[in-house]
């Protein structure tokens, strides 16, 4: 009986784990959706957003290091802080404007070019950032707080201890993921399926040359989609910052979501979430159940395999677009 | 076994062989979309067989399914004689039936020769030690298969593009090294789809030389769609016609130029 | 024209598929075989090799084998790290199990290990394509890793896990252990790659590599021409593999001596692998040499210009460095899509035409 | 009737040159012009350069690696060199490109409405729109709901055309419009262009392959071989040229040659010699 | 000049960790040479070189630096370690891992050129176990105790001393490990939160201790039942946790904050001419400590080798002398101006890790500061020697070398 208590609880947790997955493979499937980019730098984004975040809050000076060791001075902090609330804004706005410099400096030399590329591109942008993230705000760890809840969530502690005997463990900060998850994939699933921008960023991922000869400016919908994609790596690495402090490690959290996108399919909003609940519940309870026969830390490749396992009988992933093979 | 038919002799007086290939009742499905309803025709041994009909008919449809790209939900494939089952598309490859594509779907990556001698794989056999050694067998083969396929080029007269990238060339070469390809796998059944779209007139009687050609000196026996009733008249021995995935007239272009219902459906007024 | 062709005729088929066809091109060739075996042999010392020329020549065979799988036959992987761990592990175990066994053979036992490995982990690509096959074969690769990890009978129980590769050797020479000097180290790594790349060459120049490259072209057409998608397939995850394997082995035996395979061969591997195919030039064997080159070199090359020469900082001159790479990375594929290979062919064409611009 | 002459110029290729890749030329220096209101068409074989041309026109040869080295291309008497395509599809000027290009996972529909994609002037003027195209090809009024990418050749094609006449241009861009299209659906195709050069006054530039039906509905035509123009005029005056009639009509002096009785013995081109 | 360079990294998962580390290991150095002109008159050069914590980056610097003279290394990377340890061997070149890398290294018979001391992992297993029996009045029958580690070979390194430790110690050991880097641990917390141990040790590097702290104080663990290595137990670790992490312990073998008469002159010779590595941002901190402890280690070393050979300009050779008979007595820390930093150390030739002794330091989250709550410990050997002997008469076999004799 014990164990399927646990057994639940651990299923409850696994759904929250998957909506934090989820967060981060948003941000990948949105600029997949739009441009038929495999954006690796997706991570790495959230890493650099975090990072800004915070930067911006403790009133850091950035390129601090960079210009002590140019010139000697000992420049840290310009001594003040600023609310999370408008720290976030102007985060985004910096989001925006590295969208812009991404689409200037490396997307538009890059129009039409195959798949494999445009990945490496990213993968070179990843690299790029990380360095530019580190210059700018320096490598140590920072602690990120925007005032979000986090801990054992006492209410639902108490409910299922008087239901079960046994107190569920709940993380509010999950609870709040949740929330913000659902909300970001209601706006973003309506976006791309029902304006005229959206329509817009869909063929562009069809089709290069044909959008552009439509009119479609590429740049616009590659700044746009960009913007709200570091506007989703934003959320993410608040969301993940929030637990872990705001470091390196940050970015390989996209190495979390890949599985997900995998399995909801590359090019579907809401696959990204119910992804992100299976392989959430999916790989905490192979842990929980089978984990300690082979010896645990098995979450690593669980998520890839059963990912795999799920695209052998649907080779586009759960809710991504049918492959069209035709001759 | 199916019965033999008589073959038949063309107005040319070339001498038309028995059945190749027949089609049963064949029903194809996508999901909602019929594709192809019903349809029964024959191919037979030395003939040019056209395949016409309005876009969206299910002609390239009707091709997949000759080639075994898409398996038909009802009816029969009937092959040199035998029954096929459901089979894999280059299990049908093997028996000798070669094609070119609607959508030209040449290897982008490689050269025109390279590509040309894709179509000989099945010709060569060499274990793979001896292709990883490049020693015996797979030398050999590859310098006898590369004579046969320089005969092709000279045939098709692509001498001078040979090493050239195929994702370089205009769409017109692209085309005719299509045909190349699938001449070099000596097939006994030529499957062409649309072997004349985005050519002009010059071209298209050079293509018509080759198909005939091909049909003439190897007694290939051809099944072509074309939107060129010209081109089709001219060349074809027997035509079927398809509309929205049915049959609506079969015979030589004669007779199916004088079917009120070929003419509703897709002739319309005759220009010329 | 400094560079040309006219002149230079083919009286038989077999000529004109010879590899160099171009006699220019077959003496740079021989120029450098030369000086390969029989120059830098003698002047090598430790920080060339073990820095430089032996991670240059281990990456090459990775990259020759990546190159096949990925720009040969079109299947994307992200597997290359835990490919060369199969390759790593099985030689540990080899040469612990059998010591008296020459390590080549070890080596070469130990690439077809990887070559069976590959080809399981290679049969979901009958089904899936594309990135999410690249994203599946995360999971060999996190899957492998993982087993190393955990399965104490792979790393002969030692209490940490780790594997350290006893001292064999070759012709009386050590090859593996402390004691290597820097020519033996060279010369194994050498001998292997330039075999290794001849095969690559013949099996790409012949109907096989035809196959790979019809799949990765066109998969449907290839089929619809006789193809069959799953020998020709499996086929380039063996042979793959099998350079992986030999890759892993020779990184860990004779460069490393010793590893922990989440560190070792963790899926930056995967990416550094990949790096350098995509830099090199997919689907070329040169590519793939260069791009080892380049991705090798370039981060020693600027470590030594930012700490060495303008005395940065060693965290803001790694920041920048990282920066530098990204930005080149990015630069590289602007310029030239098709990577290094694609480069050097076009510099060709242009010197044929030198001094006419057309 | 329309007339070349009395209208103005709306388009002046002048004298280009094109390079793919840095180091093939592709146009040696191509002028033509075309007037307002009228339909021109570019004629040629395989490769002679009429899709590089339109590309140069609608600055969609970057993306192809492709440059104009040398030359001018003016539209409206305004230089269309550094002006990106979405700018020249907003000025009027949109190309229906060779080969189709559907976006494959939009619906029929969905594609029709992107083509509108530069449109200010309302939801209600494209649904009107999209119907008239609906009555142009009911075709794709049964198949609007469909994914373009399972649709026939056929039906790409008329998306395509569909997709450009939702811009509402000024002037359109045709490559090789007939392609792999029934002769009937051709005619009607060409009907359509037709239609819509005289109801709606656009300007169209098509280029094709089907010398007869182009000859038949343009006012003017260019014939273009092996990146050079060797020929142009009115459509009327092309028509009865010899050498057009032998190499792009497929006549004879007797009349209308068979294709089985073709010889692979040929004239030369006269302009070749 | 004598040459130790320093393999750091300051970038990469590890990064945080790694600067503050080579920031104490450099200022040491430079204090010296400022102060002191260097040791027994010879400056100290600290080439720096960026491993990355990567194991083929590291084989880089160590080739790039092991011609220029340098006598010994300090990689601060198990993997890393691990692999120059056959290589110092054959290059004669010391190899000193405070607190890290291979812990049967201990053995000086077989691993002639390595040193470890003043404790290793084995060492901080046992010494966190001791602490428990202190507070459990002397016994740990039927208790339960969890180890969270990472996994790799790090993490694994004291699992056979704990599994030992229970046997004897009547408690029952629970391995929960969690795989690199270990930005998510819910479903570890989450069985330990079933499974209720009466305390958790913990192996964790980088991302994952700040995960771990985060999440056992999520599912409210008490944290004083919680016990991190040291390389668990510095600032940067508890600080994301805030107030939560106030409780929780860490074994250290060095000292913290900055009360210790050192600090002012490094404050007088580094920091204010503006010579600290990085601006002297982490002074004083936890990691930073534990870097120049290294320093001060290796710096005792060259001075005793030079007072071996007579000579200033000593060679690896000399100094593995030196560090064979390193005597840091607690009267030469108070010298220093260290005192009570770290235990004495006294090595020798079979005798490569010292004594082992370390101690508790506690989290007081409100003042933002590690408290050391227990003296120097010694962990038991009796369970840790055997251990130590076996395995590096393992390596000894499988590598063939003959233990030397003393
Ligand atoms: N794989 C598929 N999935 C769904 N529908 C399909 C598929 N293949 C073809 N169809 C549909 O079947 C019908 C017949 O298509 P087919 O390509 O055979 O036409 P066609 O006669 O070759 O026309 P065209 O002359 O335009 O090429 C079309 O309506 C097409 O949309
Ligand atoms: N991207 C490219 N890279 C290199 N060469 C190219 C490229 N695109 C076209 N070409 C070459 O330019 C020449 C002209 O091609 P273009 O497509 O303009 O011809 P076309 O007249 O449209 O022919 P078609 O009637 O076959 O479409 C051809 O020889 C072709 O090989
Ligand atoms: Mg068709
Ligand atoms: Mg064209």
């Amino acid at each position: 009986m014990d164990q399927v208590i646990f057994g639940a609880e651990v299923f409850l947790n696994g759904l929250m784990t998957g909506v934090m997955y989820s967060l981060v493979a948003l941000g990948f499937v949105l600029i997949f959706k739009a441009s038929g980019v495999f954006n690796y730098a997706q991570g790495v984004l959230a890493l650099f957003a975090a990072l800004t975040l915070v930067g911006i809050q403790d009133g850091q000076v950035p390129f601090a290091h960079l210009i002590n060791a140019a010139f000697g001075t000992s420049l840290h902090h310009f001594g003040w802080t600023v609310p999370s609330i408008l720290a976030i804004a102007l985060t985004v706005l910096v989001m925006v404007l590295l969208a812009f410099l991404i689409e200037k400096l490396v997307l538009q030399h890059l129009v039409g070019q195959e798949p494999i590329i445009l990945f490496m591109a990213t993968i070179g942008l990843a690299y790029f950032l990380e360095g530019l993230g580190d210059v700018m705000w320096g490598a140590d760890i920072k602690t990120l707080d925007v005032g979000l809840p986090q801990g054992i969530s006492d209410g639902i502690e108490t409910l299922t201890a008087g239901w079960f005997g046994y107190g569920f463990f709940i993380d509010r900060l999950d609870i709040w993921a949740t929330v913000i998850a659902a909300l970001l994939v209601a706006a973003l699933v309506a976006f791309s399926q029902y304006t005229k921008q959206g329509r817009a960023m869909r063929a562009v991922a069809d089709d290069h040359q044909a959008a552009l000869s439509v009119g479609i400016s590429l740049r616009f919908i590659w700044v746009m989609v960009w913007s709200i994609a570091g506007f989703v790596a934003l959320v993410a690495g608040i969301m993940w910052g929030t637990k872990s402090g705001v470091q390196f490690s940050l970015s390989l959290i996209a190495l979390k979501a890949l599985p997900v996108l995998m399995l909801g399919g590359f090019t579907s909003i809401p696959g990204a979430i119910v992804g992100g609940l299976i392989i959430g519940v999916g790989e905490k309870m192979f842990e929980f159940l089978i984990g300690p026969m082979v010896g645990g830390a098995t979450e690593t490749w669980f998520a890839y395999v059963l990912a795999l396992v799920f695209l052998v009988f649907r080779p586009q992933g759960l809710f991504g677009e049918r492959i069209i093979e035709r001759v | 076994m199916m019965q033999a038919h008589e073959g038949y002799v063309t107005d040319d007086g070339r001498q038309i062989g028995g059945t190749v290939m027949e089609l049963k009742n064949i029903t194809l499905r996508f999901g909602g979309v019929v594709a192809i309803k019903d349809i029964s025709f024959d191919i037979r041994q030395g003939e040019i067989r056209a395949i016409i009909g309005p876009n969206g008919a299910g002609k390239s449809s009707m091709l997949n399914v000759i080639s075994g790209f898409y398996n038909p939900q009802e009816g029969e494939v009937w092959f040199k004689g035998y029954r096929r089952g459901p089979m894999k598309p280059y299990q049908v490859a093997r028996l000798g039936i070669a094609r070119t594509f609607q959508n030209i779907a040449l290897f982008d990556g490689m050269s025109v020769l390279d590509n040309i001698m894709t179509g000989r794989l099945n010709k060569m056999k060499a274990g793979f030690l001896s292709q990883a050694m490049w020693w015996g067998a797979a030398e050999r083969e590859e310098n006898e298969n590369r004579e046969a396929v320089e005969k092709i080029i000279d045939f098709l007269e692509i001498q001078n593009i040979r090493k050239t990238p195929v994702g370089r060339l205009p769409y017109g070469l692209k085309k005719r090294v299509e045909l190349a390809r699938a001449l070099a796998a000596e097939p006994q059944l030529l499957l062409l789809d649309e072997p004349m779209a985005g050519m002009n007139v010059e071209e298209k009687e050079d293509m018509s030389r080759f198909i005939l050609d091909v049909n003439d000196e190897f007694g290939t026996t051809i099944c072509l769609i074309e939107h060129d009733m010209g081109v089709v008249m001219d060349l074809s021995d027997r035509v079927v016609v398809m509309d929205y995935g049915r049959k609506i007239g079969d015979g030589t272009p004669d007779q199916v130029r004088s079917n009120q219902d070929v003419i509703d459906a897709y002739l319309g007024v005759a220009h010329d | 024209m400094i560079y040309r062709e006219a002149g230079d005729f083919k009286t038989s088929y077999r000529d004109d598929s010879q590899t160099f066809p171009i006699r220019l091109d077959r003496w740079g060739y021989y120029a450098i075989l030369a000086v390969a075996f029989g120059i830098i042999p003698f002047v090598i010392n430790d920080y060339w090799a073990n820095a430089v020329l032996v991670p240059f020549l281990i990456y090459a065979i990775a990259a020759l084998g990546l190159n096949i799988l990925t720009g040969y036959a079109g299947q994307v992987s992200l597997g290359t790290g835990g490919f060369m761990a199969v390759g790593a592990y099985a030689v540990y175990k080899l040469m612990t199990a059998f010591p008296d066994v020459s390590i080549l053979i070890h080596i070469l036992l130990a690439g077809g290990i990887t070559a069976a490995v590959g080809v399981l982990f290679g049969l979901p690509s009958l089904r899936i394509k594309g990135f999410y096959l690249a994203v599946a074969t995360l999971a060999a690769q996190f899957f492998l890793v993982w087993l190393f990890n955990k399965v104490p009978w792979f790393y002969n129980y030692s209490a940490s896990g780790q594997i350290t590769a006893p001292e064999r050797t070759v012709l009386g020479h050590a090859v593996t252990g402390p004691a290597t000097s820097a020519p033996a180290k060279y010369l194994v790594c050498l001998v292997m790659a330039f075999l290794l790349a001849w095969l690559a060459r013949n099996l790409t120049r012949g109907m096989l590599g035809r196959k790979w490259m019809a799949i990765r072209d066109m998969d449907i057409a290839a089929e619809i021409i006789g193809v069959d998608p799953l020998r020709a397939k499996l086929s380039a995850f063996a042979v793959s593999s099998f350079f992986i394997g030999i890759a892993g082995a020779l990184l860990f035996a004779v460069y490393l001596g010793a590893a922990e395979v989440g560190e070792a061969f963790g899926i930056n591997k995967s990416f550094l692998v990949l790096f350098m195919i995509i830099i090199g030039g997919l689907g070329s064997i040169f590519g793939s040499f260069a791009g080892a080159a380049f991705m090798v070199l370039m981060p020693v090359l600027l470590k030594n210009v930012l700490v060495g020469t303008l005395n940065w900082p060693t965290d803001l001159a790694a920041h920048i460095e990282l920066m530098i790479v990204g930005a080149l990375i990015v630069t590289f594929l602007i310029v030239e899509p098709h990577g290094l290979a694609r480069l050097w062919r076009l510099t060709k064409e242009k010197l044929r035409l030198w001094p006419f611009p057309h | 009737m329309f007339d070349a002459d009395r209208t103005e110029t709306l388009l002046d290729v002048n004298n280009i040159e094109v390079i793919y890749n840095h180091v093939i030329l592709v146009l040696k220096g191509v002028s033509l012009t075309v007037p307002k209101g009228g339909i021109t068409a570019l004629l040629g074989g395989n490769g002679a350069g009429k899709t590089t041309t339109l590309k140069a026109i609608s600055n969609l040869l970057a993306s192809e690696r492709g440059e104009v080295t040398k030359g001018t291309i003016t539209y409206r008497g305004e230089r269309v060199a550094g002006q990106n395509p979405a700018s020249l599809v907003r000025k009027g000027i949109i190309q229906v490109m060779e080969g189709r290009h559907c976006f494959e996972h939009l619906t029929v529909e969905e594609n029709l409405l992107t083509g509108a994609y530069t449109r200010r002037d309302g939801s209600a003027a494209i649904r009107r729109d999209l119907e008239m195209v609906y009555d142009y090809f009911p075709r794709l009024r049964e198949r609007r709901k469909s994914q373009a990418g399972y649709t026939s050749g056929g039906e790409q094609q008329m998306v395509a055309m569909g997709r450009a006449l939702m811009s509402r241009p000024e002037m359109i861009l045709l490559d090789e419009p007939s392609m792999g299209l029934a002769p009937q659906l051709v005619e009607q195709i060409f009907e359509i262009v037709k239609a819509v050069n005289e109801g709606e006054g656009v300007t169209f530039l098509l280029a094709e392959q089907n010398t007869n039906v182009a000859l038949r509905y343009a006012h003017q035509g260019y014939i273009l071989e092996n990146g050079r123009v060797v020929m142009d005029g009115p459509a009327m005056q092309l028509r009865e040229n010899p050498d057009v009639k032998e190499f792009y009509l497929g006549m004879s002096d007797e009349g209308r040659k068979s294709f089985r009785d073709v010889r692979s013995y040929r004239r030369r081109k006269r302009w070749l010699a | 000049d004598l040459v130790v360079p320093n393999l750091s990294y300051r970038t990469g998962p590890y990064g945080a960790n790694g600067t503050q580390y080579a920031d104490g290991f450099n200022d040491y150095f430079t204090l010296l040479n400022e102060r002191d002109g260097g040791i027994g008159g010879e400056k100290i050069q600290v080439p720096e070189c960026e491993t990355a914590y990567n194991t083929e980056k590291g084989v880089e610097c160590y080739e790039a630096t092991k011609d220029t003279g340098a006598l010994v290394y300090n990689p601060l990377s198990t993997g890393i370690t691990y692999q120059l340890i056959p290589k110092v061997a054959e290059d004669k070149k010391v190899l000193y891992t405070p607190g890290y890398g291979r812990t049967s290294a201990k053995n000086g018979k077989v691993f002639e050129w390595i040193f470890n001391a003043p404790a290793n992992y084995w060492d901080g297993a046992s010494v966190a176990i001791k602490h428990l029996l202190d507070e459990n009045g002397g016994s740990l029958e039927g208790k339960k105790i969890a180890l969270v580690y990472h996994n790799s070979a790090y993490g694994k390194e004291p699992i056979r001393t704990l599994q030992e430790l229970a046997d004897k110690h009547g408690f029952t050991l629970t391995e929960v490990p969690v795989e690199a880097p270990g930005q998510e641990q819910g479903s570890q917390w989450l069985q330990i939160r079933r499974e209720r141990p009466d305390y958790v040790i913990m192996y964790g590097w980088g991302v994952m201790n700040q995960v771990a702290i985060q999440e056992a104080a999520n599912i409210r663990f008490p944290m004083e039942n919680l016990i991190g290595i040291w390389w668990a137990g510095s600032e940067i670790d508890v600080q994301p946790a805030g107030a939560a992490a106030d409780g929780y312990k860490a074994v250290t073998f060095n000292g913290v904050g900055q009360d210790y008469p050192l600090y002012d002159d490094l404050q007088q010779y580094v920091i204010e001419p503006g010579k600290a590595s990085q601006g002297g941002e982490h002074v004083g901190s936890a990691v930073y400590s534990r870097g120049m402890y290294a320093a001060v280690v290796i710096a005792e070393a060259i001075r005793k080798a030079q007072e071996l050979a007579g000579t200033s300009d000593i060679t690896p050779e000399q100094l593995r002398e030196g560090f064979e008979n390193l005597d840091i007595t607690e009267e030469r820390l108070a010298e220093i101006g260290l005192p009570d930093f770290g235990p004495p150390i006294q090595l020798s030739c079979s005798n490569h890790g010292g004594s082992g002794m370390a101690r508790i330091q506690q989290w007081d989250a409100e003042a933002g500061q590690w408290n050391l709550i227990t003296e120097f410990t010694e962990p038991d050997q009796e369970v840790v020697q055997p251990l130590i002997e076996e395995d590096s008469q393992a390596y000894a076999t499988e590598a063939g070398i003959t233990p030397r004799d003393c």
